[in-house]
């Protein structure tokens, strides 16, 4: 049979994160313990972008089903304001250099003045917000004696002590890579795996409700995904969780467990407080650039809250929106402050991305099979689909998606030559995914008026594709000259 | 339905949710002001100067017009003594001609396409006038290997 | 005529040893650079473009030299090569030439296009047929003696060998010297078992300079504005002194190479695409990573739109490290 | 290589022009021989092969493969497919290959061979005018024609087609079903009348009283094989028992149970939003009202997949795209018989770089004529070769209980 084979995924070699549910929706038999009352998410409209601003959305909709970027990520909604976190009290708190916490207060400043609130008035407002906060000065002043006796390997230890998972970790991986590279020994305390739950069921590996079980018979090992996400490939220049390669050990060691904490709390409202490093007066502006280097000239930390906050937002693409909103109905998404009926944003989000019945036909169609698609932008296709998400497999598929009419002819969304698809097909076969190209199968009869509404959706047809390269010899390595 | 009803956060007490930064950000509302360009290209250019500065750790980066691709540019530097660098945000779903790449690249400094996607993913390339040598192979090793498998094959 | 094949004269184990160079039937001038009917012509000459269909091909080894030597035109050898005819990494004649390459060369003006000779007149065949027998009956002498030769010595080294090792003593050393000797008379060489040439290009008048005229056809390739705008590209990077190749599998018009691809690598995939054209940014993240995965640039390369413009506006584009 | 006809041994224009390219094949024409570049430009015109295709046959030839012509007759239909006819189907192949080949089949390099340009003999069609050069290159052999001569069959180009040269089904035998009489839903004493239009002209057949034999049939229940029995469970998995719901169990009487029900119902509705639940279009699902990932899954399954055979007779035919070549790999030319040549590896469709991409249309066409066997497209730019498969595929479904 002229039928492409399914290939197993390919399993991460180390999984950082627990799986979590499939879906942002609560099962009948779950409904009494989970989700209580809080059914519905809401995401508003902006510019024509939909984005999500409840930090509990946030880590629902990204941790049940992987739905969403972070607007100050590359993937998982995980910023945070600085790399560099001290204990204060019983808090670790990100440090800032001054200049940066002066733009946020200059930030803060224009967006009150642009309110429409006299300048004085502003000024007296942010004098009473920015004052140090006194009461976690010694804690401070503490700390910062203890970097003084152990200044070698101050960086490195607030890597490894650091409580905070997610971003703080990240972004020290990214400079460690370079700078400690081979400084890696006695750090092994990073590789701490969060040990599954005992409660948790076995799900992956049992036939009844795995249908790839016989290939993972092991449920996977646990690492921290979030840290993953900021380690980057070598060979790809690409974040590893994209571009399919494992992570060699030396990278492994520096990738710390994620742990859940208090600190969970401050990603709510309310304010946010900081650490700025400061210098005496007298040596205010010139220093800046150095506070990161020179650990001698180490100014002293002081707290202050922040006054312009910048929230991780998770911004979901259109597809994503729409079936949360109409597959799934978890998803209430306002425009202006007025919520929207389903109709209305499938007509929005029709207008304002082309194509956008048939991309997300097919979204919807890969989703409803369990996968998880993302944005294939990075290997220049509409979508790269995962099997459970991101941090457990490697994408299997970059997929490319094509409209037709009954007569299985008609205008190409993207139209091909043999040149642009060999190298598309080129590009797929390097990261070892395959490139499957999906046919958006319309019936002719379907008025212009019918599409729109979603409920075409159920007239539509899918057509899947494999398309792949057949190697007549093994002169290939000529062929492929690089 | 008001927002009550599908309210969020149980735990904010005055029920209003907080403003979006984002809107209030004085870049964004720089960007708008230029007065060029569609919203979503705009909200595009802003996107990526979040990138840019809280990703990237550029500085001076800045909102500049291009009337000519009703387009909002970004102008900054990656890193304080480096050369200001040009970027052209787009949203992926676009087309564009070369000729609107050579109007970014006519401004002179060196430039940077950014696609994003709609769900904010982003991928930079760089333009460059006439032709840029590529950067030889990394690995001298791999090209020895290559040519040894060559021999091997002839007869 | 079947005892002329070749294919016959792998038949024979006489042959086989004895002409063991010629066993696979030699293709006339793959050794020597030049055909059995055409030895004398000279390099440096007009270069004659055949055409199998719209295909423009090279034939002669000197063309195809000139061809690359003085214009840089590389092509691509698509023939199989009669020694060894089980691989695809070296190929032999024809050269096949993209269109553009044809081109340039007829507007050096040092090229032209021939269009095939369909039927030539009856009396000149027979006259060709019997040049062609004599040449065979000569051929067929000088093989023979050669085979005979061969023969000789084979016996003569047998004899040698037993006489040194002392081992089969003197009756097989006498039977080999009889053998030997009644060589000379009841020595048979079958017309059957002679190797033959083939030729690769083709023989004959077609390709004498005042038949030329007679002979030089219509360009016959596509002019439309995509091969024009192609073409302008072409002959630009020509101009700069790159080298190219055809890019299909790499999803651009060209390779361009900085020398000779026998020496270099590409180091750009030219893609032509007119100055006003809207390319979809989706193919322009994938050609660039490509570009990327493969270590070249890709360069759009557009024919300038006003006078004052350079001919081809030249972009390069490259996958930046920043994902 | 090459195939006999009236007793003379003929090659296929690309199978000379690739023997003599390799030194093992002369060819006479006028009693000169020919050069090689004399057999590009005879052999490879516009009624034979095309250099691309002769490209992609002497790629594969070099690599040791066997290629031979396709010849859709030799297709087994979707219609005999399905009836499971392949194997008759077989048998009358090699019947007709017999009678085609009776000489002995010269093995190259073995074989003296006159190229004759000749089509497969059923194919064949008389040409009132010869040019003159044909008999001048059959030096020893009258039989075939000249390279003017249509070598591959287009549709509506077949002069006589009979009825196993035509393998387009004219009925869509997906679309056609059975009476169903087994059922005990549509227990029906009496068939209809079939649809007038899938008949005969003049045939007329009445309704049809099947009592007596309903009688007949044994409608007792099934016995579910293992496998069918799992299947089963998977499927009752999805249906809702009330009495494993633990707040269900834990009412005492129907009161209380009435209670629960009208406490959740309230508690939909104030989940409920109206900008959801009070539009025109509503959510194929709500948070919480489905058992498991599985069953939500199929709630919101309304997207549905295709395959490549669905529908596909139905399709207009088009003579844009046309298979070329069957290809059998290198490792079985030790066994291959042409007489017998089985199921090939895969069969070629020819086309340029330059050319355009084939359409759904055309994929889903050359599936269904190609059978069972896997098409590829050769793509050739200026002698180099790449080869591409579009397969027909079905992501499988991934639950996570």
């Amino acid at each position: 049979m002229a039928e492409a084979v399914f290939q197993a995924p390919k399993r991460r070699a180390k999984i950082y994160e627990s799986y979590e549910a499939p879906l942002p929706v609560p099962f009948l038999k779950e409904q009494t313990s989970l989700h209580q009352g809080r059914p519905v998410f809401k995401a508003e409209l902006v510019n024509q972008y939909v984005i999500v601003r409840d930090p509990y959305d946030i880590q629902a909709l990204y941790g049940k089903g992987y739905f969403g970027k972070g607007v100050l990520s590359r993937s998982r909604p995980n910023h945070s304001i600085s790399e560099r976190w001290e204990k204060i009290g019983g808090q670790y708190l990100p440090v800032i250099p001054l200049s940066k916490y002066q733009e946020h207060v200059s930030w803060a400043r224009s967006a009150l003045l642009a309110q429409g609130l006299e300048k004085e008035a502003v000024d007296h407002a942010l004098q009473n917000l920015t004052h140090p906060v006194e009461l976690d000065f010694d804690t401070a002043m503490e700390d910062e004696e203890e970097h003084d006796e152990d200044q070698v390997n101050s960086h490195q230890k607030q890597r490894l002590r650091s409580p905070r998972g997610s971003a703080s970790d990240g972004l020290c991986l990214d400079q460690s890579m370079d700078d400690e590279y081979g400084d890696r020994d006695g750090s092994d305390g990073g590789l701490d795996i969060d040990c599954v739950k005992a409660e948790e069921v076995r799900r992956q590996g049992d036939p009844r409700y795995d249908p790839l079980a016989e290939l993972y018979p092991q449920e996977p090992e646990k690492v921290d995904e979030s840290a993953l996400g900021k380690v980057k490939c070598k060979r790809h220049d690409d974040w590893i969780l994209h571009c399919g390669c494992r992570l060699d050990e030396s990278q492994m060691i520096t990738v710390m467990p994620k742990k859940t904490g208090p600190e969970e709390r401050d990603q709510s409202v309310g304010h946010e407080y900081v650490l700025v490093e400061e210098y005496g007066e007298e040596d205010n502006g010139e220093s800046e650039q150095n506070n990161f280097t020179n650990t001698d000239r180490m100014g002293h930390l002081v707290c202050r809250i922040n006054p312009f906050r910048m929230l991780e937002y998770l911004q979901l693409s259109l597809e994503e929106a729409f079936f949360l909103v109409y597959a799934l109905g978890c998803l209430s998404i306002h425009h202006s402050g007025e919520p929207l009926f389903i109709s209305e944003v499938w007509k929005l989000f029709c207008s304002v991305q082309a194509n956008f019945e048939s991309t997300y036909v097919v979204y919807h169609y890969f989703r409803s099979k369990g996968w998880v698609p993302k944005s294939g932008i990075k290997y220049g296709t509409d979508f790269i689909l995962y099997r459970k998400g991101p941090p457990f497999y490697h994408a299997s598929y970059s997929v490319v998606v094509e409209r037709v009419d009954d007569s299985l002819r008609g205008a190409l969304l993207r139209p091909f030559s043999w040149r642009s698809l060999a190298a598309l097909c080129r590009i797929t076969g390097n990261v070892s995914k395959e490139l499957m190209l999906c046919y958006v199968i319309v019936p002719s009869d379907m008025t212009t008026e019918a599409m729109s509404s979603p409920e075409c959706l159920k007239r539509i047809k899918v057509q899947e594709l494999i398309m792949s390269r057949w190697i007549s010899s093994r002169e290939r390595s000529e062929q492929d000259e690089i | 339905m008001t927002e009550e009803t599908v309210k969020t956060m149980p735990n904010n007490e005055d029920g209003a949710s907080p403003p979006n930064w984002m809107l209030q950000h004085p870049m964004y509302q720089d960007l708008m002001r230029l007065d060029v360009g569609d919203c979503a290209q705009v909200y595009t250019a802003f996107l990526v100067y979040l990138d840019l500065t809280e990703g990237r750790q550029w500085t001076e980066v800045n909102g500049v017009a291009c009337p000519e691709l009703e387009a909002v540019l970004l102008e900054g530097r990656e890193k304080d003594d480096a050369p200001i660098q040009t970027v052209y945000p787009l949203p992926a779903h676009r087309s564009i001609s070369h000729k609107g790449l050579r109007c970014v690249l006519n401004r002179g400094a060196a430039t940077l396409l950014c696609a994003v996607a709609s769900d904010s993913s982003l991928v930079y390339q760089r333009l460059c006038d006439g032709l840029l040598t590529p950067d030889p192979p990394v690995g001298i090793q791999d090209q020895g290997r290559r040519q040894h498998r060559k021999r091997r094959i002839q007869p | 005529m079947d005892s002329l094949s070749p294919a016959h004269a792998a038949d024979t184990s006489l042959s086989d040893e004895q002409l063991p160079q010629q066993r696979n039937g030699l293709r006339g001038d793959e050794a020597t650079g030049t055909d059995i009917y055409d030895k004398t012509r000279p390099s440096g000459q007009v270069i004659g473009i055949s055409f199998c269909r719209d295909t423009p091909l090279l034939w002669r080894v000197a063309e195809l030299k000139t061809a690359r030597e003085e214009f840089g035109v590389i092509g691509s050898l698509v023939g199989s090569l009669a020694r060894q005819p089980r691989q695809n990494v070296r190929l032999g004649r024809p050269l096949e030439l993209l269109n553009e390459e044809a081109q340039l060369l007829s507007q050096t003006g040092k090229a032209v296009a021939l269009r095939n000779v369909e039927s030539e007149e009856e009396e000149g065949n027979s006259e060709a047929v019997q040049r062609y027998q004599a040449y065979l009956d000569r051929n067929y002498e000088e093989q023979k003696a050669l085979a005979l030769e061969d023969k000789k010595a084979v016996l003569q080294r047998v004899k040698t060998e037993r006489h040194n090792c002392n081992t089969g003593g003197e009756d097989v050393e006498k039977a080999v010297q009889k053998r030997l000797d009644s060589l000379d008379k009841s020595f048979s060489f079958p017309r059957s078992a002679m190797a033959i040439q083939l030729c690769t290009a083709r023989a004959g008048l077609s390709h004498c300079p005042e038949e030329r005229s007679f002979l030089a056809a219509d360009w016959p390739m596509p002019q439309d504005a995509r091969s024009q705008m192609r073409f302008g590209v072409f002959r630009d990077l020509r101009r700069r002194g790159f080298y190219l190749s055809s890019a299909g599998k790499f999803g651009g018009d060209y390779l361009v190479y900085p020398g000779d691809p026998l020496r270099f690598h590409a180091h750009f995939i030219a893609v032509c695409v007119s100055m006003d054209a809207q390319m979809q940014l989706y193919d322009i993240l994938s050609i660039a990573r490509l570009g990327s995965n493969v270590k070249k640039t890709v360069l759009l390369c557009s024919p300038g739109n006003s006078e004052e413009e350079e001919e081809v506006v030249y972009t390069s584009l490259q996958w930046s490290g920043m994902a | 290589m090459g195939f006999s006809d009236r007793g003379k041994q003929c090659l296929l224009p690309e199978e000379a022009l690739y023997l003599m390219e390799c030194g093992n094949l002369q060819v006479l024409y006028r009693d000169l021989p020919l050069s090689i570049q004399e057999g590009y430009e005879l052999f490879l015109t516009l009624e034979t092969v095309s250099l691309q295709q002769y490209q992609v046959f002497s790629h594969l030839k070099r690599l040791g493969y066997v290629l031979t012509r396709f010849d859709r007759s030799t297709v087994p239909t979707q219609y005999e497919r399905q009836l499971n006819l392949t194997h008759c189907r077989d048998k009358q192949g090699k019947h007709l290959k017999r009678k085609r080949s009776q000489s002995p089949t010269a093995r190259y390099p073995n074989s003296a061979i006159t190229p004759s340009t000749h089509t497969t003999p059923h194919f064949h069609r008389p040409r009132t005018e010869t040019p003159s050069q044909g008999e001048a290159m059959e030096s020893s052999s009258n039989s075939g024609g000249t390279p003017g001569r249509s070598w591959w069959i287009r549709e509506g180009d077949d002069p006589q087609p009979t009825g196993t040269q035509n393998p387009d089904p004219r009925w869509d035998f997906m679309t056609i079903s059975f009476p169903d009489l087994g059922s005990r839903r549509t227990r029906c004493e009496s068939l209809a009348s079939p649809e007038p239009s899938l008949l005969p002209g003049a045939l007329r057949v009445g309704s049809c009283d099947v009592g007596a034999w309903l009688g007949k049939l044994n409608l007792k229940q099934e016995r579910l094989s293992r496998r069918e029995r799992e299947r089963q469970r998977y499927r009752d998995r999805y249906k809702r028992d009330v009495n494993n719901d633990p707040e269900v169990r834990r009412c005492r009487n129907w009161a209380e149970y009435a209670e629960l029900l009208e406490r959740r119902r309230s508690q939909r509705r104030r989940e409920r939003p109206a900008n959801l639940w009070e539009g025109s279009v509503t959510p194929l699902t709500q948070p919480g009202e489905c058992l498991s990932h599985g069953e939500l899954l199929e709630r919101i399954s309304v997207v549905e997949p295709s395959h490549l055979f669905d529908a596909a007779s139905r399709l207009a035919s088009s003579d844009e795209w046309s298979i070329c070549f069957n290809v059998y790999q290198p490792d079985t030319v030790a066994e291959f018989k042409k007489s017998d040549p089985g199921r090939p590896y895969t069969r070629l469709c020819i086309c340029s770089f330059d050319g355009p991409v084939p359409e759904l249309h055309a994929i889903k066409q050359l599936s269904l004529q190609s059978g069972d066997v896997p098409v590829t497209f050769a793509v050739v730019d200026h002698g180099d070769v790449s080869f591409y498969c579009f397969k027909d595929f079905q992501l499988p479904v991934d639950v996570v209980s």
